[in-house]
Order: C-alpha cells, then structure tokens, then sequence
C-alpha cells in the first residue's frame, strides 16, 4: 500500500478545511487535504453564498454578529474576486412582528453593525420586485460570496505553497498508537485502490460529518444534523440580497449572485448528513413563506433546489436547531486521548478565515511553530482553478478572445471546449472519477437552465474525443453527472421546468436509452428486412 | 378574429407523431380535417419509429419481438393504451403510415415483424421497430459487426465518432472513426445547415474525397445524420455511389434534421390530401354548440380564428407539447380541462433516481379513456365525439416502454377508426 | 460716380462672381456615367418650346402643387417682371421701344401699380400659405423670410418712394426750376394749386384754393408738364399710400423722405442684384434653367444618369416652396426623430453643404446621413417637385457618398475590432418602447434546444458562423437572459439578421427571436444618436 | 372579359419601392387588378415602417398606423402587393393590440398630424385578395391561355408568412395559397426544399455577402428542382431575384437559373393580356413566354 508522508493531514474540502490549508501553507507549514467527493461537497456548497453583515444575527447571537461584520470587511477587502458587494435590506411585510422591527436598529447598533432604516417607497424604488405590502426597510451591507471560487482560489494557494489535494479519497480507518493517530487509511474511489498517510496532525474539517470521522478516531462529538434547502431561480430577482426582517426563520433570505438568485432555506433535522437532499415540501413551503417579501417568486420559473448539512454542534441540551449556537467549534482531542487530532466544525462561510486561523493557530501550537496567521492582511489571489466559476465569464471570454476552432459546449451559461480543457488541464492528476461533476463546480456546466439536459451529452462527447474517458465510463460519468442534477431539478418539476424535465427525459431515456444497462445482446441474428 | 365558416368533420389537436397520424387517417378516411399544433415532439425526435421495446420497466428487459412485448406489457398494466387494438390494427397503422412517408421519399424499413437495433448519438444500442432507410445501414453494419467508420466533424458538438468507438468496441470488432473537416463551411455547425450545403452536389463529392483515405478496411460508413434536407436517400445513393461503401446516418441530438425531414412531409402532404393546418397554434378556447359539435378558438393576435369541428382527436402530447400542465399542486388537460389519471402529490411524481428503471410516476398521468378511445370522466366519456391519442394517454410510459411513435401513430389510428364508427 | 454706380458695380461684382462660383461647382465634378438621352433634335425642340410656355411662362408644374400657390407664383412672376422690365430697366428697354417714354407717365404709372400691386399680393399669399401650413412653417428658414423681406423691401419702398416723391415739395421745386419758367410769382402759387389738388403734393405754406388760382394753374400744368406728368391718382397705390401719410407729410418732406426711401429702395435693389446667385434668390433663374435641362421629365428613370453640371444646376434651382416635404414618404419618421435631414428640402440643403469643400461634420453630418438612409427613393418628392428637380437621382448618389464618410450603425459595427464590438456603445436614456430585451421573462420559456440557431438561414450560409457572426441566435438569448446585453449589441448575428423570422416561428417555446433582434439593432441606433449628441455638446 | 360578380373596392398602396425601382409591378398590379374587376383607390400613403424599422420602432409604427388612419378617413381597406409593407402593417397592427403605451404615443403623433387613431384595421396582401375576394374558380375561367407546363416555383416571401400569428397569411409552415392561385392558371408547380426560405433581400447594403448566399442557395435549389421561373409576390424579392441578380457576373450560370416573373405578370399573361401592359420588357431577367395556347381557339 502506497504511504504518503505529510506534516498536516486535513480532512474535508469545504471553505474551512482549504482555508486551513492555505493558512498553514502562508504560515510555512504545506499540508495534504484529503476529500471524500470534491470541494465545497458540504455544507460550503450548500448554503446561500451569503457574506453576512451580522444583522442577522444581532437579536440572537450578538458575538456571531459581531465576527460576521469583522470577517465580511477582511472577505471584501482581500478576496474581492470572490465577492459581489450588493449590499442588503432587511425588509418586513404586514403581519411581520412590530416589536423586532422597533428593535432592529438598537440590536444593530449594539454590535456596531452598520443598518440604517429608508423609506419604503424608496425600498420599492431599489427593488421593484419587492412587495407593495412592505411596512418597513433597513439597509444593511450584505454580500454575495462565490463560495466555489473562494475554496478554489484558497486550494490553488495551498497548492502554489507545496500543499497537496486528494479528491474522491474515502478514509477508511485510522490506526492509533499510544495516544495519537499514526496512520489514515483511504480509498482512491477512482482507482478502488487504498493508500495512506501518516501525519504528525490530523484536523478534521469534514463539516457535518466532523463527527463520522471522530467517532472512528474513537472521539465523540455530538451533531445535530439541520439540513436546509434553498432554491435558485433562472434570473436574477433583486440587485441586492433581501432578509426578512423578522426573527430568524424559513425561506426569509434572497441572495443574488451572478446572473441568478439563491432563495431558502428551511431547517430540517435528519438523522445522517448523507441523506440530506432537498424535498417537493420544502421547496412548496420555501415558496409560499417567500412570496410575502417578494411576490414573484410564485410564478418565476427556478433552474434547481439543493441542500446543505448545518453541523450545530450540541453543548448542552438540543432544541430548535435554530436556537443552537452558529458559532464554530474548535477541539482538541486531547480531551478523548487522542492527542494529535483537531476537529474544527460548525460556524459560518462569512467566518470560515477565522476558524482556519483559530485552528491553525492550535496546529501550531502542538507543532511548537511560532508562526503568525496572515490571512487577516494578505490578499486571497485569485486562481485559474476558480475563475471559471464566475458567471458571465465564459460568455465573455468566448466573445472577447476565443479561438477559431473553439465551440461552446454548455449553451446556458456558454462554456466553451477550451474552457472545459483549462478547467481539466486545473484539476491536474486528480481528474480521475466523476470528471463530469468536477467540471460542473469549477464551472457554469450544468447550472443553467437545461439543468445538464444538453450540455452534458455534448461534454461527455468532448471527454471522449480528448480521451479523458473510454468505453463506458464516459457514459457511466453522463448518468452520474445526470443523476447527481436530478437531485436538485425533481424537486422544482412544475411548470416551465416540468417542459424541460419531460424533453430531457425523452432525450436521454426515450431516444438514447441511458437508463437501461448497454444492449449487448450477442445472440441476436440478422435477417434481411 | 378569422372566421373560417366550414364545419369540419374533424379538429386534429396536435402536430406531433399521433396528431400528424390521426390527420393522414383521417383524411384517407375521406373526413374533412383541420389540423392545429405547434412544433414540438416530431420535430425533436430521432426519426426512429418504436413501437415496444422494453417491460417490465423496472427490470429493464428488452425485446425482439414488439408483439410479444406487447402482449407481456398489456397483460401487467391492463389499461396500457396498447390493450385496445388489435394486432393487425396496429400493424395496419404502422403501415399506412410508413406507406405514406414512403410515397413522399422517406422510405422506413426494419425487420418484419421485430425489432431491430440502432445506434443512438451516445453510442447506446437501442430496440426499434422502423428506421429510416438512410439509417438502415447502419442496423445492419451493427447487427452483423462489420468494419465500419464513423465520420464525425470539427464543429459538430454532441457527436463524437470516438464515443461511438469506445461504448461499442466491446463487441464489435474493426470499429473505426475520424474527424474531418465539413467540406463547406467551418466553425460551429448544425445539421440542418450541412444538410442544405449538401444540396449541392459538388459538395458530396468533395465530403466522399475526404473520407476515402480512410475508407480501406471498412465497409460501412457511418455519418452524422446530415445528409440532406428533404432527399436523403438520394444523398446517400450518390454518396454510396461514389464511394462504393454502404452509407449511412445515426441521429444526432436535437436540433436534429431527421424530425424536420418526418415533419416537412407532412407539411407538402397534409395539405394535398385536403387537411386543413394551422400549423403554429394553439387551441385557446373550446365550447360545446348545441348540435353537439365543438367550436375552438385557434391562435392568439392576427391569426386568431374560430374553427368549428364535428369532433375532435386530442394528441396534444404531454408537457413538452404542452397538452398537459403541472403546477405546483397537481397535472391539468391544457384545452377541455379533461379529468387527468395522476400520482397524488408532487413529491410521488418523480423517483429520486433519474434513471431509476421504474420510471418516474407521473410518467403514467395522462387522460383515460374507454374502448373507443374517449376520454372518461368518472367511468363515462366526457363527450362522444371527442378523442384522445397518443402520449397524452394514461397508463404508459413511452419513454422507458419504448413506444412513443407506435403507440401515437396505433392510437390515432384507433380513435379515427371509432370516429367513423 | 455716384451711390448707385458705385453699388451698382459693387452689387454686380457680387453676383458675377457668385454666379460663376455656382457654375464652376456645376461643372467642377469629374463626369462619370453620364448618359444623354437619346431624343431626336425636333422632338427636344418642341419639348422645349412646350416647357417655355406651358411650365416656364405659365408655371404649369407650380399648378400641380395648389392653385394658391400657383397663382401667388404667377402674381409674383408677372409682377416683378414687369417691373424689372418696365421700371428697372427701363432706360434699356422700355425708352427704346417707347421713346415718348416717361416713368411718370401712364399707362407706365399706372403699370408700375399694377406690377407692385400684383407682386405684393403673391408675396402676401406666400407669407399667408407658410404660415398657415403648420407643416410648412417648421421648414421655413431663413432664407425663406429673406427673399420675401427684399422683394417686399424692394415694392415696398418702391411705392413709399413714390408716394413720397407725390407729396414732395422739394420734388416739385427741383422739376419747377428744371422745367418750368414762371412768368411772375403767381405762377407757381397758381402751378402749386394744381399740383396739391390734383398730383397731391403736399406743401408747407398755405395752399390758395381760389378756383381762378386753379384755372390758371391747370392751364400752366397743360403747358409744362402733362406731356410729363399723369394724373397720379393712376398711381392706385402709391397716391392713396400719399393721401394716407397726409398727416405725416410735413414732417417726411421736412427730412426729404423721397431721397431716403430712393437709398433705401435702391439699395434693396441692388442687395437683391448681389444676393441673386445665393440661396433662393436664384431660384428664379435656375428653376427655369432647369425645367429646361430637364426637358419636363417628372420621373427618374435609370437611363437618365445627369452630368454634375445638370445635378448642380437642379440643386440650385430649388425654390423652397416644401412641397417635396409635404409629401415625403418617410414625414412620419421626421415627427419622431425631429430630424429635418429626413424632409427633401431641408435634405437639398445638408447636400448643397455637403457638396461644397467645407462639407459636413459632426452633427450635421451624422443628421444629413441619417436623413439620407431613412429615404426609400420613392420617386415621390422628384414626381411633385415644381422645379422639376431630379431628387431621385440626387438622393442615390448622395446617398452613397455619405454613407462612405458618415457610416450608419450596422456599418460601424462591421468596421470595429472584435474587442471593440464586444461593448460599444455608452447607456442610452430612451428605453426601446417594445422593452423585450431587458425583460427576463422574454426568455424564461426557452428550454435550450437551440431550435432558432438550426433554422436560421443566415447561420447556414455563413462560410464559418462563428467567426463571422460572433454570436449565434440562441446565444444572444442567453446573454440576454442572463443580463448581458452590452455583450451582444456589437455582435454581427444582431445586425446579419435577415429578418425572415424563422427563428421565433419555429421556436417550440414562442420565444421572440427576431423581435428581440429588431430591438436590438434599435437600441444601437438609439445610442449612436445620442452619443453624436453627447459628443457634440462635450466636445 | 367579366371580373367578380360585386365589385371590391381597396386602398392601393404600392410601397415605396415600385414607383421607381420596380415599376413593372405597379403596372401589371394595376392592369391585372383592373381585368379582374378589382378597384384600386390611389390615396397618399406614405412609408409602410418597414425600412426604418431597424433604427426606430416607433418612427416605424407610427409611419404604418399613419396610413391606417389615411385608408380610414377613405373608409376602405388597405391592399399591398409588397409583402414587406403588409408585413410590417401587420405587426404594426399587432404591437397597437398589445402595447398601450404605444397607441398613446402614436395617438399623439397622429394628431399632430390631423388624423384620429383607426377604429379598424384592414389591410391585405394582393395573393390574399386573388384567393380570397377573387377565387380559384374565376381565375381559372378567366385565363384565356393557361399557362400549360410551365413549372413554377412559389417563393413564399418571410414578411407575409411570417410571424404566422401577426400576419395570419397563410399557415407558417404549410403554406399552399400561393400554389393555389399559380395552378388555377393552368401552370404547374414544383415543390423545392428552400421554398420558405428568405431571397436575402433585407441584408442588401448591410450584408452583401449572406444576401448574395441566400439568393444563390434559393436559385440553384429551384433550377435544380426543373423550375422554369421563379414566382414573387414581393416588391423586395423581385427586386433580389431581378435587379439583383442582374448585378452578377455575365459569365456566372446563376443568371440562367430560373427567371423571376411577378405574380401579376403571370396572371396577366395568362388572362391574355400583353405583355407591354404587364411590363415584361422591365425585368431584367427575361422570362421567354412558352408559346401558349390560346383557350379560345
């Protein structure tokens, strides 16, 4: 079995886990990250791409508040590519409780979290889609956050300063020794073979499955699972993100982001992480409970739903999942004797640079390496791995400087041949298994309207012709890429999306029998007609 | 508002494969029809006519004989559409359809009485009762796995000679493919475009020099289906003739020439056995007179007109054709508001699995109707003179069944069949 | 040499050298394709002749266009000829074939009325018909007043002249002491009798009114100066115009009118001399010229390609009486983009600045070639043009220099970079009133299938779609969709668009290809209008 | 020779384009219209829209609805020959449905003009008038010599048929109204796969080289289908197949393709009528007249 030595083994490719490895990295310290899908898999992936200001949080969290408001500053200031300024409004519609609107300015002003009330025509005025039953707005400085590019570009960091990246690598098992991990086991889930590594540190930042990974450390910690759904529509509803100007609750927050916006989410208890999936009921509820703040949201026409696994981490007694605290949660193994493993889970995307740098921090305590964090002052760079995430770019670059011979692949979000192939040429080495829905979250593919009805036979055709796949994988990568789209499409089937879905289906079921095991019938004889 | 004062025996609604069979039938039955329907189904198909090929879905068994399928298929869902014709209507059907596009250049061959095998753009094998004679080939290079190239080109996406190649190579020996450079034009291109370049002949001849070099140890070559807009078999016939290989199409994905070329026929056909089309629009309205006859409102703005009909065939198709709706809560009938066979509840309609081989619930929604092919309404037709074909009905999945085109061309035959009484 | 001989050089100086200034632009332009009619030397004879008579003399094609304007044309024309004739030049022509001829002698007194009167009745009916004619009143320049100002200057004065010269004292002392010889002092009391009642002078003293004072005078008056002097009550306009400023004329004698309105009625002459080869002062020459030239052809037929010295001379022969105007195809367009380039006549003057060395730019350019683009070479303006001006072909080929110097927007796009058309053209305050570019939901039914890419015959003839029209259909929708316009306005898929409209027909989701097209190009005009503008007020 | 049992009166509006550039229709229009017992009314109409339509929508609109007004102040509906102009009239009439913005806007622009926003619309295409007003029937009892085995290719023309439901001229996609009034002259007509296809017209002066492709493509494919003409019933198509065409070189093969003849001068020629009336001697592209029997003899 192939043995892989490294100073710092993270596990988890979320925005904590590549923020860690980029904060090591800066700090001299090169680590090797191991993921069991692909980066932002979790809960990054899964959440609003929404760069708080901290209002939300100011009636029941006023220190999440307050981390929000510093660490969205650093975020706008160091990462900007990542970033779209919007700004927000919290927004409140009759029937909405009078007493938190009254109170909303003092809790704003009591985190120092900039909030300033306008007018309500004014309001309707910024975001006409707004509804005419409005009874009051505050301003507040939200933003949206790319969260693909923001692990991409953090990853690409890592990897510039000597770090690596595993991705489809399952762990398996860890051998402990005298009090310390001394070897991880994994599975290549390209190759189906195993390897290991053998670390001096462990952190664990698997997110929600924090706790899957510790439990086979022989550490507990003890997860809620809240799994919250969110939907994206085809355009975008709003220039800035909209809250709910009420006590945290469902479906109260629209975030735009590039050419779409996010709208959710719910909160949902569910017993594993691994089951969370968006449902037909959340998504009926998300809408309906919208629709007061913006009532358009009925009749537009969404692309997709998806989720994400919030891991609250339960101090004391559970209740609401709400009501658990959203700040992170950073521990030292030490406390179930296992001596070099740190977990680090919970918090937020708007703080995941602090809790890489709180973790790396007690890295470096164990270590005994006096080195300082530096990802408060120095600038994220951006990546070639993450550019492509960005909306509009591909259709700007195909227009500005593409090659004669290129051709658009996906249509929607016009992704081109060339792009795909500096998407591949990024992932390196590590293209390997499910290549199809790696280039979907570097990129556009797959997240516009025909929902990978179209562009994904086209790009399995280019896989092909490139040879980055042969015999049936190819189309082994088409159903899996399908398949992992259909998880966020079947909850949104109705109206201009139902015409969608039933043309894809006739496509990829009725004219091209992708559901049906390949026709190898070798004892069929030919007869003249 | 036009107004059109004839009284047509019959109102087509619908212009995909069952709507254009229950016009053709219909006016060989020497009824006067009208006909209204946008694009849609016909034209994105792949010009392959099924007829039955897979049950039970969920064990995904395919078959030879799409009699016997059939017959299986009928005995576990009762109330499969295909349980009320008869053998020979259905064959009769799928013939007179097939004599038509044959008279009007497009000739359809398979097997008798079987299915045959074809190549699917991805490279996928599927069961089919008629192809095109331009596609033929091909079933038979495939069916007795003889050494063949595929032809693909810079600038066609979504078809790639290597994907062929590679899903099939397993089992069939001597594949080969190539990439070439499109005679006329470059950059991005689209079939229907290559198929109006290739109306000159001159352009053939230069697509055959480009292929002959690597044409030594095959003996069939497989294209693209570009072929021609409205002549392929001439196409081919000068290709074959040039080349001396046996030459032939596999459908590319949609945008596709094979649905214009099955639709084109129809659009010269129609009108000359006296249909009268409103190709392009919908049916907007539709009341009841007292003589029992329908009067629809066709079309919206200029073109908006009242057409008033005998009775009616409804091969509206499904949410693509837009002859049904869904909204958030449950599945509607888009022109007479029919009684809709559906799942319970939006979270039952759809598997959680894509390609899941039990096919999505919703799949089997659609409009039931009795012997005579009327729609019911609790157990009694909604009306008498009126009928449903095609996709639109309940009880089938035609997507996973593999039996869109046979079931819409059967069962259009059908309702005209009971029409006339 | 005296004012008028010194004006009168002065003022012909002037318009020779504008006449030959105007013939040397006529005949300046290198001929190309020039075709001669192929009319036999008889018929083109008696063409002419027809043309002199019945559309020179009688204004024939000015009847065409309305009869007040024909018979204000006509008034004019007669009147001012006769006075031309008659008066002006009266030393050249009317002494010679009259030689008992004295300007205050009737029936040349009286002509002289006529003349002035019917004159300034036609100038009145012009003055009434231009502004009455909303339409023609925003064409009127001013040039239009001009000619009408000294013309009627010109009458004007010449009756005041007169009518001065009646009451004149001073007038009737300088002929007494010039042709009379008083045998004693009653004499010219008894001559000055006569003169104030019957020829209406005014005099300061004390007029006897004794009738033996009168009979003496009158047979003193039949003596010296009937053979002279008519009566001047056949001066129907200038005595009543006399008797009316009664009140005044002691005051005008005490100034000496009669000599400032000489100066100002000659001077007006001869500013008319000198301005006659400018503007619509040579109308009166070149018109006729040019009904000649033209030998009454009303169409513009494709054989008919004139010599530049015949374009030249049909440019200047315009009268600008806006009839061409009145009747343009396109006027609807004017009344939307208030461009006045759009309107024949006001076009005929952008073309004469275009043609001239300083020619046209900036915003002037942009609105003549704006103007030029928007006309459909319906034949209508040269098929009513009174003057019988082939605007036809002056329209064709000026259509073709201006677009080589002044590109219309689908022309700049052609003529920019890849990089440039990729966002070219600033914001643009008018929203295209249809607005379905901009609106999402013009685009939420589309299901990608790229049906309208397939059908398009454009794509399908294009040697390399993507390289010569940067953008395809469905493309542009989906930078529609997801709200970047600014990307597709340069694309040439925008501006290749044949119209055909096969895309939206064929669309199985009812998407409106072509009208967002339409829309787009739209908005491109919108802005390259506006970007003149703002160009010309920054700069 | 006896035109139509009750006689049908219309606003004639030529267009812009055949006064000067195609007076051969205005003429056989005229000529055949008056054989067949249809008055046409001259009034002054002015631009149809359809040229400015690339620059300014509502100059556009507001041009076409002007004549509307015009036809109305005469109390008679509007009949083209030009399928531009009845085009773009009918999407005129289409955008006034559904914008009320715009008929604000054009009711302003239209009183300055003296003229109230048209109560009705009415306006037709000539090929409409022929099939519908006239018929099948009395074309075919007034061809004095049928137009025996000359194969004609129809050429649709987009701006008639197309947007189908703006024009609402005959079915977008199987169209057959054309054939009909060409067969009833005793011609017979060829079906050709580019019969829908656009002439290129439109992209004269703005893109030479497509308008130059496109009526190459639509040329070949009618010689190549044994066309003997090519039939217009469009100012701008024959303008392109005519006049355009001429402009090729002396030597390409394209100019023996199949001529482009009006539909009037078909009707014309088959009704009898000399071709001097009809202005054959004007396209440029002669059509040598078979030798045709007379039905009277």
């Amino acid at each position: 079995m192939k043995v892989i030595e490294t100073r710092i083994l993270i596990l988890g490719g979320g925005a904590t886990g590549t923020g860690l490895a980029r904060d090591l990295a800066l700090r001299g310290i090169p680590c090797l990250l191991a993921e069991r899908r692909d980066i932002n898999a979790g809960a990054s992936g899964g959440n609003h791409g929404l760069l708080h200001s901290g209002a939300r949080y100011v009636a029941s969290d006023a220190e999440s508040a307050i981390e929000c408001r510093e660490e969205g500053a650093i975020l706008k200031k160091l990462a900007p590519q990542c970033i779209e300024d919007t700004g927000g409004l919290f927004v409140a519609v009759e029937g909405d409780d009078e007493k938190y609107i009254a109170d909303f300015q003092s809790m704003c002003d009591a985190s120092d979290v900039p909030a300033h009330e306008i007018d309500i025509r004014e309001a309707r005025e910024l975001e006409p889609v707004l509804s005419d039953k409005l009874i009051a707005a505050y301003s507040v400085e939200d933003g949206a956050v790319d969260p693909f590019m923001l692990s991409l570009d953090n990853l690409a960091q890592s990897v510039a300063l000597g770090g690596q990246y595993l991705r489809n690598a399952k762990l398996i098992d860890f051998s402990k020794d005298n009090g310390r991990i001394q070897r991880s086991t994994f599975l290549d889930q390209t190759t189906g073979e195993q390897f290991a590594v053998e670390a001096e540190i462990v952190v664990n930042a698997t997110g929600a499955w924090a706790g899957i990974v510790a439990a086979l450390a022989g550490a507990h910690i003890n997860i809620l699972y809240s799994s919250g759904s969110l939907l994206i529509t085809q355009d975008r509803i709003t220039k800035r993100v909209v809250n709910r100007l009420r006590k945290a609750a469902d479906s109260d927050i629209l975030v735009p982001g590039g050419t779409v916006s996010v709208l959710g989410t719910t909160s949902v208890t569910i017993d594993s992480p691994d089951l969370c999936r968006p449902s037909v009921a959340e998504t009926n509820s998300i809408i309906e409970d919208a629709r007061a703040m913006i009532p358009v949201l009925d009749t537009t026409r969404y692309i997709r739903a998806y989720a994400g696994v919030r891991p609250l981490v339960l101090l004391g007694d559970s209740g609401d999942a709400r009501n658990v605290s959203r700040n992170f949660s950073l521990i030292d193994h030490a406390r179930d004797d296992v001596d070099n493993f740190i977990t680090i889970t919970g918090g937020k995307l708007t703080t995941y640079r602090l809790m890489a740098e709180r973790t790396a921090d007690m890295v470096c305590a164990k270590l005994g390496v006096d080195a300082k964090c530096t990802t408060r002052t120095e600038p994220l760079p951006p990546s070639t791995m993450g550019r492509w995430t960005e909306p509009g770019l591909g259709p700007k670059s195909w227009i500005q400087n593409r090659d004669a011979d290129d051709l658009i692949l996906c249509e929607c979000e016009m992704v081109s041949r060339n792009a795909i192939n500096a998407i591949v040429e990024n992932m390196g080495g590590m293209h390997g298994n499910s290549i199809l829905k790696a280039i979907g979250m570097r990129s556009r593919v797959g997240k516009g309207p025909c929902q990978g009805g179209f562009c994904g036979l086209r790009i399995t055709g280019h896989l092909y012709d490139e040879g980055y796949v042969s015999e049936a994988k190819g189309i082994e990568e088409l159903q899996s890429f399908v398949g992992r789209r259909w998880r966020g499409f079947s909850p949104i089937l109705w109206g201009l999306p139902m015409v969608q879905a039933d043309l894809q289906e006739a496509l990829y079921c009725g004219a091209l029998d992708l559901e049906l095991h390949d026709d190898d019938d070798d004892d069929f004889t030919c007869e003249d007609a | 508002m036009i107004k059109d004062d004839t009284i047509y025996d019959v109102m087509v609604i619908g212009a995909g494969f069952a709507g254009m069979a229950a016009a053709l039938f219909a006016s060989a039955q020497g009824l006067k029809v009208v006909q209204t329907g946008a694009t849609g189904g016909i034209d994105f198909s792949t010009g392959f006519i099924d007829l039955m090929g897979v049950h039970p879905m969920e064990e995904g068994k395919r078959w030879n004989s799409p009699w016997a399928a059939i017959d299986a298929a009928v005995k576990d869902y009762p109330k499969h559409p295909y349980a009320l014709l008869k053998r020979d209507e259905i064959a009769e059907a799928i013939d007179t359809f097939t004599d038509f596009l044959a008279q009007n250049g497009l000739d359809y061959v398979g097997h008798s009485e079987r299915n045959s095998r074809a190549l699917t753009p991805a490279g996928t094998v599927k069961r089919t009762y008629r192809v095109p004679k331009t596609a033929w080939k091909g079933t038979l290079a495939l069916e007795s796995k003889a050494p063949t190239l595929f032809v693909d080109f810079h600038g066609l996406k979504g078809f790639s000679g290597k994907q062929l190649v590679e899903t099939r190579k397993r089992n069939w020996p001597g594949l080969k493919t190539v990439r070439i450079q499109f005679p006329s034009g470059s950059g991005e291109l689209y079939p229907e475009h290559m198929a109006w370049a290739l109306a000159d002949p001159a352009v053939r001849e230069k697509l055959v020099a480009e292929i002959l070099p690597h044409c030594d140890d095959v003996e069939y070559v497989g294209f693209p289906a570009i072929l021609g807009l409205n002549d392929p078999q001439q196409v081919v016939a000068q290709l074959e003739e040039l080349s001396g290989k046996h030459i032939f199409e596999i459908p590319t994905m949609p945008p596709s020439i094979a649905g214009p070329r099955l639709r084109a026929v129809f659009d010269r056909g129609l009108p000359v056995l006296g249909v009268r089309t409103l190709s392009q629009k919908m049916v907007t309205g539709v009341e009841k007179l007292g003589d029992g006859s329908f009067q629809f409102a066709v079309g919206s703005g200029a073109a908006a007109s009242t057409v008033n009909a005998k009775s009616a065939i409804l091969a509206s198709g499904r949410f693509f054709g837009k002859g049904l709706r869904a909204d958030r809560n449950s599945v509607s009938e888009a022109v007479f508001n029919l009684p809709v066979v559906q799942p319970g509840n939006r979270d039952e309609w759809h598997l959680h699995e894509f390609f899941d081989h039990k096919g999505h619930p919703v799949n089997m929604a659609g409009i039931e109707v009795d012997e005579q092919l009327r729609p019911l309404n609790a157990g009694q037709p909604v009306h008498d003179n009126l009928y449903a074909a095609g996709a639109i009905l309940a009880h089938q999945d035609w997507m996973r069944m593999k039996c869109g085109a046979g079931l819409a061309i059967a069962t259009a035959f059908k309702a005209v069949k009971a029409m006339k009484g | 040499m005296n004012f008028f001989d010194i004006g009168f050089i002065i003022a012909s100086v002037v318009c020779a050298v504008g006449i030959v200034r105007r013939l040397a632009r006529w005949c300046g332009k290198p001929t190309s394709e020039v075709s001669v009619s192929s009319l036999s030397w008889h018929r083109r004879l008696f063409l002419a002749l027809k043309i002199f008579f019945l559309e020179i003399l009688l204004l024939g094609r000015t009847c065409r266009t309305g009869r007040i304007r024909w018979l204000a044309h006509c008034l004019v024309f007669f009147g001012f000829m006769g006075l031309l004739l008659f008066h002006a030049m009266d030393d050249t022509i009317t002494a010679r074939f009259f030689p008992a001829y004295e300007s205050t002698l009737d029936p040349w007194q009286f002509l002289r009325n006529l003349f002035g009167g019917m004159t300034l009745i036609g100038l009145a009916l012009m003055v009434y018909r231009r502004v009455r004619l909303r339409s023609l009143r925003s064409l009127t320049r001013f040039q239009d007043w001009a000619v009408l100002l000294v013309v009627g200057g010109i009458i004007l004065s010449g009756f005041l002249l007169e009518a001065s010269k009646i009451m004149s004292p001073a007038v009737f002392d300088v002929m007494v002491y010039d042709y009379f010889i008083p045998e004693d002092g009653s004499d010219i009391t008894a001559l000055k009798a006569v003169w104030a009642k019957k020829y209406g002078v005014v005099f300061p003293e004390e007029i006897s009114d004794s009738d033996d004072v009168f009979e003496n005078g009158l047979s003193l008056n039949e003596d010296s100066c009937v053979d002279c002097h008519s009566d001047t009550t056949s001066a129907f306009i200038s005595r009543p115009l006399a008797s009316a400023l009664h009140p005044l004329a002691p005051a005008l004698n005490r100034s000496r009118a009669d000599e400032v309105f000489w100066y100002l009625h000659i001077s007006l002459c001869l500013i008319a001399l000198a301005a006659l080869p400018f503007g619509k002062f040579f109308h009166p020459l070149t018109t006729p010229a040019n009904l000649m030239a033209r030998l009454g052809r009303r169409d513009a037929a494709k054989d008919d390609v004139p010599s530049p010295a015949i374009r030249g001379l049909g440019i200047d022969a315009c009268t600008r009486c806006g009839e061409c105007s009145l009747h343009c195809s396109v006027g609807p367009a004017f009344s939307v983009l208030g461009n006045s380039n759009i309107l024949p006549s006001e076009k005929l003057i952008s073309l004469k600045g275009f043609e001239s060395e300083a020619s046209l730019s900036g915003q002037a350019l942009e609105a003549f070639a704006e103007g030029s683009r928007i006309c459909t070479e319906c034949l209508r303006c040269t098929d009513i043009c009174p003057s019988g001006i082939n605007l036809q072909d002056l329209w064709m080929a000026s259509k073709k220099a201006v677009s080589k110097v002044a590109p219309d927007s689908n022309q700049a796009i052609r003529l920019m970079e890849i990089s440039e058309r990729a966002a070219p053209f600033g914001e643009c305050s008018l929203p295209p009133i249809s607005g379905l570019a901009d609106n999402k939901e013009s685009y939420l039914a589309c299901v990608q299938c790229t049906t309208c890419t397939s059908v398009c015959p454009v794509v399908a003839v294009s040697e390399d779609p993507s390289r010569d029209l940067d953008l395809l259909p469905q493309q542009i929708m989906n930078l529609l969709r997801m709200g970047l316009k600014e990307q597709t306005l340069g694309a040439r898929m925008v501006w290749s668009c044949t119209t055909c409209y096969k895309c939206q027909e064929h669309c199985p989701q009812n998407i409106r290809v072509a009208d967002v097209l339409y829309e787009l190009r739209n908005t491109v005009a919108t802005r390259l209008r506006e970007g003149e503008c703002a160009d010309e007020r920054d700069g | 020779m006896k035109g139509m049992d009750k006689p049908v009166k219309y606003a004639y509006f030529p267009g812009c384009k055949i006064p000067h550039h195609l007076p051969e229709y205005g003429q056989s229009v005229e000529t055949v219209c008056a054989a067949l017992g249809i008055e046409l009314v001259p009034l002054e109409f002015n631009c149809c829209g359809w040229p400015m339509r690339h620059d300014n929508e509502l100059a556009s609109i507001f041009s076409a609805v002007r004549n509307f007004a015009v036809a109305e102040e005469a109390g008679l509906p509007i009949l083209t020959p030009c399928k531009c102009c009845f085009g773009n009239l009918k999407y005129a009439e289409s955008r006034l449905a559904e914008d009320g913005k715009l008929v604000v806007l054009v009711g302003r622009l239209l009183a300055q003009d003296g003229l109230a926003m048209p109560k009705s619309i009415n306006v037709s295409h000539l090929l409409s008038v022929l099939d519908e007003q006239v018929g099948v029937e009395l074309l075919q009892r007034q061809t004095a010599t049928p137009l025996a085995g000359v194969k004609v290719a129809c050429h649709y023309g987009c701006h008639a048929l197309r947007p189908g439901n703006v024009t609402g001229f005959d079915d977008p996609l199987a169209p057959t109204l054309f054939e009909r009034v060409v067969t009833a002259l005793g011609a017979e007509t060829v079906d050709w796969d580019l019969r829908l296809e656009c002439c290129g017209h439109p992209l004269r002066g703005r893109d030479g080289v497509i308008a130059e492709s496109l009526m190459r493509k639509k040329l070949e494919n009618a010689a190549s289908v044994g066309a003997d003409i090519i039939a217009t019933a469009c100012t701008y198509c024959q303008l392109q197949f005519d006049k355009e065409r001429d402009g090729l070189m002396l030597n390409d093969p394209l100019r023996k393709a199949p001529p482009a003849v009006l539909v009037t001068q078909l009707i014309g020629t088959a009704l009898g009528l000399d071709a001097s009336v009809l202005g054959m001697e004007k396209n440029c592209i002669p059509w040598r007249v078979p030798v045709l029997q007379d039905r009277t003899l």
